[in-house]
């Protein structure tokens, strides 16, 4: 029997890198074996194992849609040894994934539904990979809302794309930023995600809600979405738990008897209001 | 034994009734029959759960700087002289304040090793009945301390060559698994995040190789030199026999030689890597 | 069925024989006060008189182990494969408990993603093991996790000390059955089954003492929060010991250690009782307290690893009773779990 | 590996002594630069590693010089009296002190560990210094006993 290596990487270049704010960069990925990369797929909500070698590996989403093939994007903060050592790379420099792993939103089901996002500062980028997959399957969905929040105006990612999203007709964008941490020239709203989302109000009917952010954003968002008319198996999120191999074994991510590394890391509120509070 | 026993439960259930402190650290009934377990006694109608005897090897200091203990305003401890040695230390380097601790010294004829065996502290033990403490439980006992039992085992190694200690060293070193539990056990080690556990830069590396086992085990000896009082706890807690007590004797021999300074004797003396004299050995610099 | 009985002065022989086929051989021996499992050991130093100190686990799944190796070169990188150079072992007189941990532990090598240096060892791997008569520790607890004293699980071969001098043996797979011929060539006897039969008898009674832990997961799975976990836990000071003793638990880490630009990805022992084990790097600890790191082992054993694969991860082996250095009894917080239940509470 | 070696001078054939120097910034750095300004010859077997003061020296320096395949390893700051924040060397004499005892304890040879205090004037002294200990460390040849441990991971 000849098993493969699961702990060993696909070898990826950075085609592109840019600096969406002081501390988060973001990565456009390219498997350098062309087998790989022609056979690579995954969905929205997957994550993989990013690693430089010789500081080891970082744990994070797939941030790009897989209705685009060829590539993979993501985006991280760095604030570890990893992702501090993998914001120095630069364009054409090699680095390690691994992936992709864990389940996905089930975006068939959502298929006539409108959508509504909300993410807070770093948590865009798994929300993103969704927004983008309904996005280029337009007309399958109804309305599209995005709330997306952030501590201050330096705090928000993928500005380029904010802009993107803003100029389209077909989606609701719905910017904000923390009391103080408005610019001069902020145009989004000032304030904070639940009570954005509130006023934005949209409706809860035949709608899904991907949810995002900080656990005190997601802790004051869920009785909105309640009030909203939201079903708590309408409610989906991902849980961020640390974890090293991403495969169900090294034991250190389960929430209960839930391996967040393959069950998850996409839950609905429902879901999650029956894990034990072990998060 | 028993009357020490019946003694410390007086004395901690009048601390507790008295509210003189929130709580008494000391050691009950174990699970199994030749040992015993740290216990958190909170109220004064518990404290018959103490015991003492010959099973009690832990040193009980070590729950000073963790929850709950850490967090509180006064705590009673009962500790045998050797014990009490690691919070001489910890009072030195102001991570206790004396008066939180209210210290119910018993004196102590000597503990049971692993296998039934005499551990080398009690065999160098000049503490049998303690000299530092707030009450003291049991008739006092005179110390007979063997002046070589710590260093025999330092004197075989030293007969050696280099690359053969080494060679022992590294045979040794290769048994570490990375557990940690000789610093979870050390009542001195005392660094919130130890540098075993920093990675930005990684001084340690974590794995347990030859490379990282030797590294890591040097500078734990290292950062306990002129503090390790000798408790044994580090080399008890090892799961995997290594001879920790060598290293931390080795060291406390030379500070004794180089600075003549003993670790846990004398709260107010300041600890010997934490001050100079300007006439300190030099020979060995060019 | 009878089977073979040699005398117990063999035991070395065999051990001996079956490393002079080539294999690497594994057995418990004296080291200071205390037994240990050891690779290389001289057969002659065979020591059964009771259970190592620690499990079969780091010969299956290393305390640390290259899982690749890397190489930078300018901005691109090498990076290679990396495969164990296993070959045939042997782990001689492995007790019960242990043999009977890698059925317990195969499941979550290979829940979707195989593990290819678990199982190339243990495919390479013959577990000869050696029941115990009486168990061997106080701490010992196997009947009540469903095992016994004289288990064949994970087994090729069972060795029963039917008494001082003569060990009944069992072949119990085709891998046992392949090294059957040295064992018979030091046969001096049979034995019948109701020699068998009271010599696991025995061995049960000698701990008929100890609970039925059926209970406990139902209790687990409705009380995460309860006091007993912080009144039990107190003195737990996340050694860890526990965990790296036990044959079943298998949590891990992966480290990268280079030296200048090349290096390894490590695959090392790691576990729950630790705080950096779930620390995120926003600084937020899901479990940030020893108790509920300790909790945490418990439900994994108890009710997790049971709900996923059906199976408790724990085989009653007790070392982390035995070894715990602050006397932090397992079987003691189960057991009470597992009064709780019946009392209803 | 086996190219990380010959790169990083671990490779035995072309096996050069490998030494690193700990040296502090005011007296030690200024004397050894003294002895380049003033052309004087000595090895060029030393990798001087600027410290701001002898007090800055951490014992793991020292076993991350030899993890990475040093030879040997010299720490040398300023004469006691001259420490420019006055007392940074006397503490570290304290803890060379304890740390070379525990070095030698693990069977680490002393003759690969020196230590010396070097003035801003003594180029001669730096020169002499390394001179000598490139030469005894020639004579032990490599620290295999430390890169045996190396190798592994």
């Amino acid at each position: 029997m000849t098993l493969e290596n699961i702990y060993k990487p696909h070898r990826v270049r950075i085609e592109e890198k840019r600096k969406e704010t002081y501390d988060t960069t973001s990565f456009k990925l390219v498997f350098v074996d062309d087998e790989v990369r022609e056979r690579f797929t995954y969905r929205a909500g997957n994550f993989g194992e990013y690693s430089v070698f010789g500081e080891g590996e970082s744990t994070f989403c797939v941030a790009s849609s897989p209705t685009r093939q060829g590539y993979i994007e993501c985006c991280f903060r760095a604030v570890g040894r990893v992702t501090k050592a993998l914001a120095a790379r630069e364009v054409g420099d090699i680095i390690g994934f691994r992936g992709p792993y864990g389940n996905h939103f089930p975006l068939e089901d959502f298929f006539g539904k409108s959508m509504v996002f909300v993410a807070g500062g770093i948590a865009l980028p798994p929300v993103r990979s969704v927004i983008w997959n309904v996005l280029d399957l337009r007309d399958k969905f109804e309305d599209v809302t995005i709330v997306y929040g952030a501590r201050s105006v330096a705090d928000l990612v993928y500005k380029h794309e904010l802009v993107e999203w803003e100029a389209r007709g077909d989606v609701n964008l719905i910017t904000t930023v923390d009391p103080g941490g408005e610019t001069e020239d902020w145009k989004g709203r000032i304030g904070f995600v639940p009570n954005v989302l509130k006023e934005a109000a949209p409706k809860g009917e035949n709608s899904v809600a991907v949810l995002c952010g900080p656990p005190i954003m997601i802790k004051f968002t869920l009785p909105v979405l309640k009030e909203l008319g939201f079903g708590e198996e309408d409610v989906w999120t991902t849980l961020e738990n640390r974890m090293k191999c991403g495969l169900g074994k090294c034991g250190r991510c389960n929430v209960g008897d839930v391996y967040v590394c393959k069950e998850g890391p996409v839950f609905t509120a429902a879901q999650v209001a029956r894990m034990p509070n072990d998060f | 034994m028993s009357d020490r026993t019946d003694r410390i439960r007086e004395i901690a259930r009048k601390w507790l009734a008295d509210g003189a402190v929130e709580a008494v650290v000391g050691w009950a009934e174990g699970t199994l029959g030749n040992r015993t377990a740290p216990v958190l006694i909170r109220k004064a109608e518990e404290a018959d759960r103490l015991v003492f005897n010959e099973h009690c090897i832990n040193n009980l200091t070590t729950y000073l700087k963790r929850a709950p203990v850490k967090g509180m305003q006064h705590v009673g401890i009962v500790a045998k002289g050797c014990d009490i040695k690691a919070l001489v230390g910890l009072i030195q380097e102001s991570q206790v304040p004396r008066e939180k601790v209210k210290i119910l010294a018993v004196t102590c004829p000597g503990v049971q090793g692993a296998g039934g065996t005499v551990p080398v502290k009690c065999r160098a033990c000049d503490v049998k009945t303690p000299v530092f403490y707030d009450e003291l439980a049991g008739e006092k006992l005179e110390s007979t301390p063997d002046p070589d039992a710590r260093t025999r085992e330092l004197e075989k190694l030293d007969a050696l060559s280099a690359g053969e200690r080494m060679a022992f060293w590294r045979k040794e070193l290769d048994k570490c698994i990375r557990c940690y539990a000789c610093r979870q056990a050390c009542p001195l080690c005392i660094c919130s995040r130890c540098i075993a556990e920093k990675n930005q830069p990684q001084w340690v590396e974590t794995s347990p190789h030859p490379r990282g086992n030797f590294s890591w085990n040097l500078i734990r000896a290292y950062h306990l030199a002129g503090r390790c009082v000798e408790c044994e706890a580090c080399e008890t807690a090892c799961p995997a026999n290594i001879p920790l007590m060598l290293l931390n004797r080795a060291m406390a021999r030379t500070v004794k030689e180089a600075f003549d300074y003993e670790a846990g004797k004398d709260p107010e003396v300041p600890p010997p890597l934490r001050t100079f004299h300007l006439d300190d050995d030099n020979s060995f610099i060019l | 069925m009878p089977c073979m009985t040699l005398e117990a002065t063999a035991l070395s022989k065999v051990a001996r024989d079956l490393a002079g086929q080539g294999r690497r051989l594994v057995l418990p021996v004296r080291e200071g006060p205390e037994l240990f499992y050891r690779e290389g050991a001289d057969p002659e130093a065979l020591d059964l008189s009771t259970l190592p100190k620690n499990s079969i686990k780091e010969f299956l799944f290393p305390k640390c182990e290259r899982v690749l190796t890397y190489r930078q070169r300018g901005n691109d990188v090498d990076v290679e494969d990396v495969t164990p150079a296993v070959g045939p072992t042997v782990i001689f007189c492995a007790r019960p408990c242990d043999a009977a941990s890698l059925p317990v532990v195969e499941p979550l090598w290979n829940w979707d993603y195989k593990d290819k240096f678990f199982n190339l060892r243990r495919e390479n791997t013959l577990i000869v093991a050696y029941a115990c008569r009486q168990a061997p520790e106080e701490a010992c607890f196997c009947v009540s996790v469903g095992l016994s004293p004289s288990s064949e699980q994970g087994a090729d071969v069972l060795l029963c000390p039917l008494d001082e001098h003569r060990v009944a043996v069992k072949f119990l797979t085709d891998a046992g059955r392949q090294v059957q011929a040295v064992f018979e060539a030091y046969k001096t006897g049979e034995a019948d089954d109701a020699a068998l039969d009271a010599f696991s008898q025995e061995g049960a009674a000698s701990l008929a003492h100890r609970k039925k832990l059926d209970k406990v997961k139902g209790w687990l799975d409705t009380h995460f929060e309860d006091p007993l976990w912080e009144e039990k836990t107190f003195p737990c000071i996340g050694c860890g010991t526990c965990t790296f003793l036990c044959p079943t638990c298998h949590c891990f880490d992966i480290q990268d250690e280079s030296v200048f630009d090349g290096g390894s990805r490590l695959k090392s022992w790691d576990g729950c009782q630790f705080s950096l084990f779930t620390l995120h790097t926003s600084g937020h600890n899901p479990r940030g307290v020893q108790s509920q790191r300790y909790r945490q082992r418990i439900l994994h054993k108890y009710s997790i690893y049971p709900s996923k694969f059906g199976k408790i991860l724990c085989t009653g082996c007790g070392r982390c009773v035995a070894h715990c250095p602050v006397n932090l009894s397992l079987y003691d917080v189960v057991a009470t779990a597992q009064e709780r239940a019946e009392k209803g509470e | 590996m086996e190219e990380a070696r010959k790169e990083s001078g671990n490779d035995d054939a072309a096996w050069e002594p490998r030494i690193v120097a700990f040296i502090c910034n005011w007296c030690t750095y200024t004397g050894a630069d003294l002895a380049g300004t003033s052309r004087m010859k000595y090895p060029p077997n030393v990798r001087v590693i600027k410290i701001p003061c002898t007090g800055r020296f951490d014992p793991l320096f020292m076993i991350k010089a030899f993890e990475r395949g040093a030879d040997g390893v010299l720490v040398s700051g300023c004469h006691p009296g001259d420490c420019h924040y006055a007392a940074g060397n006397y503490n570290a004499r304290r803890k060379f002190t304890v740390f070379r005892k525990l070095l030698e304890f693990m069977g680490v040879d002393m003759e690969r560990v020196w230590f010396s205090w070097i003035s801003a004037s003594e180029g001669g002294k730096w020169v002499d210094t390394i001179t000598r200990f490139t030469e005894t460390i020639r004579e032990k040849g490599p620290f295999v006993e430390y890169r045996e441990m190396i190798d592994v991971g």
